[in-house]
């Protein structure tokens, strides 16, 4: 812990290999040409941004949080408030501040002020939330999640209750979402490195003797609820420049457990975990997709029947914890070396 | 009964290729310092955990691997480490939780009551708070409960983790002299983990000594308590193959 | 004051279905720290097998024609053999994973059954007639209130009474609590494990259900969501009650029940709409205050 | 890692080649329907889609619209907005002069926006949002519907004129826009009716597994309303409808289309003094008989009744847009656009239809009033609000 420049030296793998993986992913977007492929690349790659955002807060602390997608919320509607046009949101926003419904920002700046904004909720939930454990911890943060939920399902002038909110700009290319989903795992990575990262996931692996050497968990937890939270509210300003609409609904129980499983299955403990976990269940629900839409053979053609794609999604979610009940991943990062196991002190994850 | 078993938590190996046979009606000391493996290989033979290697017998069945209560229901009892009665439920309950698994045996109501009777007329204060919470018993109570407990079902084998630990020397010495009384009664082998050895001297029987995970002395209890090589096992002295 | 006793008795029977949600999800949780997301989906599901699968907009009601006393025991078997049937062939697997692994097989295992359903009957809700003869209203005391809601009401309490002198006086109760309190130690005993989880998914398939019942009755639909409201609401009364401790489930459920009807009846017309964003907050300070529950189910060992 | 990549590179070139390359040929006509072919919406885009199917069917069999065949091309979008997105751009990319979107505006919106992008004609199956048009989405944006508004306007002024209901009771579900659309509609109309009053007024949540609160403050009232204004769709409304019928309460009950149909009426036996405002009747008592004739042709196309009144927007979506391009001659958005906006009181199967600059839905129109007596749906009345509901009512 002490020699954190070398930590830093021999985990920076991890983050370049998981960045070189979305490049070459983003890269076949490019090549293949195709809009609807194009978006669905960009779909990836916010989804990519949450679960990592989430990891680092649930991987690091071993406490599983319901609450995070309210933090997209926050950060989704944050971007649409700071980019759609003045005109716009003095008819379907009036109870807005003036100064806000004047300003119009572009996406980026929008995204950095969503990202704090979400943080700084992050930073008021945590203060009162962080110092329970455990299952009490998860529900505490779904109760966030559903205040959050129905404060912006019902603030008419403000956030447009349950209509959806338009005028956002949309952004179609993927290079911003692309940056965006590296810059999340380098965030994850850096906190992982960090004297609070160590000190959390030593808690998490070992909490007597964390708290008997007196490692502050709310307080370590805090911070780390708090840089998730920033990151899930950069993917939320993302995100709403992906469709160009935003709903509360679309920030609840849905994106909550499809975030949650692919760390889960990916790996909670892991930040390879948590963006192989995206691409691997991405890429079965596109080749589900496909065959759905229908593949011909010859002559003829197979499909599935509509419906299939979702219950072989979730039997194959089922069948790979059955085998790997800790991920994909498990606890390990990938490396450089594939030989892990043989060096724990590789990736810097105490084991 | 053990034949090279070995037993690993993670990459911790708790218990290295230790092989062990019980005789019946024998009674026997398994004592050692703190870590040497004792608890884990009674759990290993209760089936609580696995053995990585090796393989347990009991009662002429290969009992390796089996679910505890398959191996219970052989006839093994055991007592695990730390007093673990269901404090939510009444003592009486606590008694009564495992002799369901006679219960399409002839006569079995019958022989429940008995043993329940017996129970209380070895360890009477029980027998006072059999309708209260088992949680609120004192430390000794609760140590007479599991004891008890493990007496319902008649077994062949008692396995007992640590029945002195955190008693008063009063309280050891009843629950001593009940197991050994007991065990004249109705033939039956004992196996005992004590962190200490004094007190499998003073009972006497045959005694391992258990260190990192390996056996390193076997025999009489009280022959073994002269002994120069048990002083030195006990407290490292000398090096460890 | 016939108002007041009204109020009361909505509080109740909205209590009852979210104590009956939380004692099917506290007894799995019990015996093996499995908080089952799939609890909704076995309610949903109970209700659907009256139906003969079709994606008509009619529902072809099957066994929805059964006379009474045929049709609850259906219903009940339909709830119990799927929550069976998900142990045996799903939850077994997990016996030794973490509490989050099991989470999101749970989860899984409901968006399996949900789009299953979906693909059978469609996404549009189907309208049954559920023992119509209990859409009457009838006279306690001075207030006018739905048969349904009275009948809510005493099942819940004698499903309670009922479960509590099974737990109490069965030998499979015995062994059960044995088991929610201590799994290891009851199966060094001789306690079939199996038969125990068996048990308990049985039971908590027969609650959703009864639950199934109760709202398909009193809302005449079958829909594939009816039963995510009521396990979040269960769920939350679970953690709050302690987890493990199955008379604070069932306190902590009417507890909610109350708040929520307590809340609508209180709140102005403006701050009604947030209704629910005041309940959670009010879970939050329990927790906050509490976090061990209610009543903290003893020997139940935090592990997430 | 690299066998993924290599798995989505062979995916995507399968689904490149696998395309048909339409896109840059003019000589076609193509109607692509971004819609849920699974999940949720699938139940309220599918009958929708079909009707309008089959107008695109008479219209080619009468030879087409200019000269050519329409062709139609479909996306699923899996009652998904981010799916929404990208079926937009599937159908876009496949050749689309119009993009048909999902019947709701919240699930519709994503593949409306990347129809108005692109600079392509969309319109919503059946949303009823005054956003579902150029408020929401942009000037080529329509609705083929009518606004949720009209609806409870309608039924506050039909059931004051011809019901003489003086006190109403409030009842609004806050889950989506369509029942705060009723709810302000309603809100609109009240005030203008000389007096008639609000005694009261609720809110639930479609998914409120009980709403015996809300009902014990109906009861707690001095007296029973004449009426009870019920914003709310399903499955929420039978829920709601069951439970206030079981409480002995028997006022009339006004409602929006959404609880139109038949197939629910078995959840509440005998139901009666309920009225719902309907495009066409799918009970085969139109006063216009060739909706009992498209009725038929529902059936030979689908193997079923029309289940209800939402088929009927998807039939007049494809007749004022196959119209609008016959009279501009060419499928090119903006004279498309022109030539919709130019339509005033056009006359559909199921009412006249008028869009403007303004607004790309009906804010006034023709209802069919539908009483529900003993548990039989009937046809008694029509009625058009006296004045449309003005755009700023509608935005508030």
């Amino acid at each position: 812990m002490s020699n954190r420049p070398s930590i830093a030296r021999r985990t920076l793998a991890t983050p370049l290999i998981l960045s070189l993986l979305l490049i070459a992913f983003a890269l076949v977007a490019v090549a293949a040409g195709s809009k609807p492929f194009n978006q669905t690349m960009i779909d990836i790659f916010l989804r990519v941004t949450l679960v990592v955002g989430l990891y680092v807060f649930v991987g690091n602390s071993g406490v599983i949080s319901f609450g995070h997608i309210g933090f997209t919320c926050l950060g989704a509607y944050a971007a649409a408030w700071l980019t759609m046009p003045p005109m716009m949101k003095q008819t379907l926003l009036p109870g807005l501040p003036e100064w806000l419904i004047a300003v119009q920002l572009p996406y980026w700046a929008a995204a950095v002020l969503a990202a704090l904004w979400a943080a700084l909720w992050a930073a008021v939930f945590g203060k009162i939330l962080m110092r329970l454990s455990g299952i009490a911890a998860s529900i505490a943060t779904f109760a966030m999640l559903a205040m959050i939920n129905t404060v912006y399902s019902n603030w008419e002038n403000v956030t447009g209750a349950t209509s959806s909110v338009v005028g956002i700009p949309i952004v179609r290319t993927i290079w911003p979402y692309l940056i965006v989903a590296i810059v999340a795992v380098f965030i994850a990575w850096g906190h992982a490195i960090s004297r609070a990262g160590l000190k959390l996931r030593a808690a998490r692996d070992e909490p007597t003797a964390a708290s008997a050497s007196g490692i502050d968990l709310p307080r370590e937890r805090l911070i780390a609820f708090v840089v998730s939270g920033g990151v899930m509210g950069l993917g939320g300003a993302l995100f709403s420049h992906s469709i160009g609409v935003v709903t509360p609904d679309t920030f609840y129980l849905g994106l909550t457990f499809t975030t949650l499983s692919m760390l889960v299955v990916g790996g909670m403990g892991s930040l390879s975990g948590a963006v192989i976990g995206v691409l691997v269940l991405s890429t079965l629900i596109q080749v589900l997709r496909w065959l759905e839409a229908g593949v011909s053979i010859g002559t003829s053609t197979l499909a599935l029947p509509n419906g299939v794609q979702e219950i072989a999604l979730g039997i194959v979610m089922i069948v790979i914890l059955a085998f790997r009940p800790s991920g994909l991943m498990g606890n390990t990062e990938l490396n450089w070396r594939r030989a892990k196991t043989a060096d724990p002190g590789a990736s810097g994850q105490p084991e | 009964m053990l034949s090279d078993v070995t037993i690993r938590y993670g990459r911790l190996t708790a218990v290295r290729n230790v092989s062990l046979s019980l005789a019946e009606g024998e009674i026997l000391f398994v004592t050692g310092p703190n870590g040497a493996g004792k608890s884990s290989l009674l759990r290993a033979i209760a089936g609580v955990t696995p053995p990585a290697g090796g393989r347990v017998d009991f009662a002429d069945h290969d009992v390796t691997g089996r679910a505890p209560e398959d191996i219970a229901r052989l006839g093994l009892s055991m007592v695990p480490e730390g007093r673990e009665v269901f404090g939510s439920l009444t003592t009486e309950e606590n008694l009564l939780v495992g002799t369901g698994m006679h219960a399409k045996e002839r006569n079995w109501r019958a022989r429940v009551a008995s043993a329940l009777e017996e129970v209380y007329e070895t360890f009477p204060v029980l027998k006072e708070r059999r309708h209260g919470q088992a949680g609120l018993l004192s430390g000794g109570q609760q140590q007479m409960l599991v004891i008890g407990r493990a007496l319902m079902t008649n077994p062949r084998l008692v396995a007992i983790d640590e029945p002195s630990l955190g008693l008063a020397p009063n309280v050891i010495d009843l629950v001593y002299e009940r197991l050994i009384a007991l065990r004249a009664q109705r033939a039956l082998t004992l196996l005992i983990v004590e962190q200490s050895s004094t007190r499998a001297m003073m009972a006497g029987g045959r005694m391992i000594l258990m260190r990192g995970g390996e056996v390193l002395l076997d025999g009489d209890a009280r022959a073994m308590g002269q002994s120069e090589a048990m002083q030195a096992a006990y407290f490292g002295y000398g090096e460890q193959a | 004051m016939t108002a007041i006793l009204q109020t009361v008795f909505d509080a109740l029977s909205l209590g009852s279905l979210y104590a009956l949600g939380a004692l099917g999800i506290a007894l799995i949780f019990g015996v093996m720290r499995l908080v089952n997301f799939a609890h909704g989906d076995v309610i949903a599901f109970s209700i659907f097998a009256l139906l003969w699968p079709s994606t008509d907009v009619v529902a072809a009601v099957v066994a929805g024609n059964l006379p009474w006393f045929l049709l609850i025991p259906f219903v009940l078997a339909m709830g119990a053999g799927l929550s069976v049937l998900a142990e045996i062939v799903v939850f077994r697997r997990f016996r030794n994973a973490s509490p989050a692994t099991m989470m999101i097989a749970s989860f899984a295992l409901g968006f399996v059954i949900r789009y299953f359903l979906l693909m059978l009957f469609s996404s549009r809700p189907k309208s049954i007639s559920l023992l119509p003869a209990l859409s009457q209203p009838v006279e306690v005391l001075g207030a006018r209130i739905p048969l349904l809601q009275l009948i809510t009401i005493l099942t819940t309490i004698a499903i309670l009474f009922g479960l509590t002198a099974f737990l109490k006086r069965s030998r499979f109760g015995l062994e059960m609590r044995a088991a929610a309190e201590n799994f290891t130690m009851a199966r060094v005993l001789g306690v079939r494990a199996n038969r125990v989880i068996m048990g308990a998914f049985a039971l908590s398939g027969a609650l959703a259900a009864a639950i199934a019942l109760i709202l398909g009755s009193q809302t005449g639909t079958a829909d594939i969501q009816m039963g995510t409201n009521v396990m979040l609401m269960a769920f939350i009364a679970t953690v709050i009650g302690g987890l493990g401790s199955l008379p604070g489930a069932v306190i902590a459920g009417f507890l909610l029940g109350a708040a929520s009807v307590a809340m609508q009846v209180s709140l102005s017309i403006d701050a009604r709409p947030f209704r629910d964003a005041f309940v959670y907050g009010a879970v939050i300070l329990v927790l906050i205050f509490r976090p061990q529950g209610l009543l903290a189910g003893r020997g139940t060992k935090e592990r997430v | 890692m690299k066998n993924w990549s290599k798995l989505t590179t062979a995916l995507v070139v399968a689904a490149v080649t696998g395309a048909p390359a339409w896109a840059a040929d003019d000589d076609r006509i193509v109607v692509g329907f971004a819609t849920a072919e699974s999940g949720f919406m699938q139940a309220y885009d599918k009958p929708a889609q079909d009707a309008a199917m089959i107008r695109i069917g008479e219209i080619n069999a009468a030879g087409g619209l200019l000269g050519k065949q329409i062709e139609v091309v479909n996306a699923d979008t899996k009652t998904d907005r981010a799916e929404g997105a990208k079926a937009g751009l599937s159908v876009i990319d496949a050749g689309a002069d119009l993009v048909v979107v999902s019947c709701d505006y919240d699930f519709g919106s994503p593949a409306a926006l990347t129809a108005e992008s692109s600079g392509l004609v969309s319109f919503f199956l059946c949303a009823e949002s005054i956003k579902a048009g150029i408020q929401g989405v942009g000037p080529h944006s329509f609705s083929a519907s009518v606004l949720a508004a009209v609806q409870g306007a309608t039924m506050a002024q039909w059931s004051y004129e011809k019901k003489e209901a003086r006190s109403y009771y409030r009842l609004l579900d806050t889950w989506t826009e369509y029942n705060k659309g009723i709810c302000d509609g309603f809100d609109w109309m009240l005030p203008q009716l000389a007096d008639a009053t609000l005694v009261g007024e609720d809110t639930f949540k479609n998914e409120d597994a009980s709403i015996a609160a809300q009902i014990t403050r109906i009861k707690s009232l001095p007296e029973e309303p004449d009426a009870i204004m019920l914003c709310t769709m399903m499955p929420g409304a039978v829920s709601a409808i069951k439970q206030i019928r079981a409480a002995g309460i028997n006022s009339m009950i006004l409602n929006g289309s959404a609880v139109d149909g038949s197939y629910w009426l078995s959840a509440v036996p005998d139901l009666s003094n309920f009225y719902v405002p309907v495009q066409g009747s799918i009970y085969g008592d139109d006063p216009n008989g060739d909706v009992t004739a498209f009725n038929a042709k529902y059936v030979e196309a689908t193997g079923g009744d029309p289940s209800t009144q939402y088929v009927y927007p998807g039939y007049v979506l494809i007749d004022v847009w196959a119209k609008a391009v016959e009279r501009a001659g060419t499928t090119d958005a903006d004279a498309v656009v022109a030539e919709l906006e130019k339509m005033v009181d056009e006359p559909t199967l199921f009412g006249p239809r008028t869009f403007n600059s303004e607004i790309h839905h009906q804010n006034k129109a023709r209802y069919l009033i539908v009483e529900t007596n003993a548990g039989t749906p009937a046809v008694v009345d029509e009625w058009t609000i006296s004045e449309p509901i003005p755009v700023d009512a509608l935005m508030k």
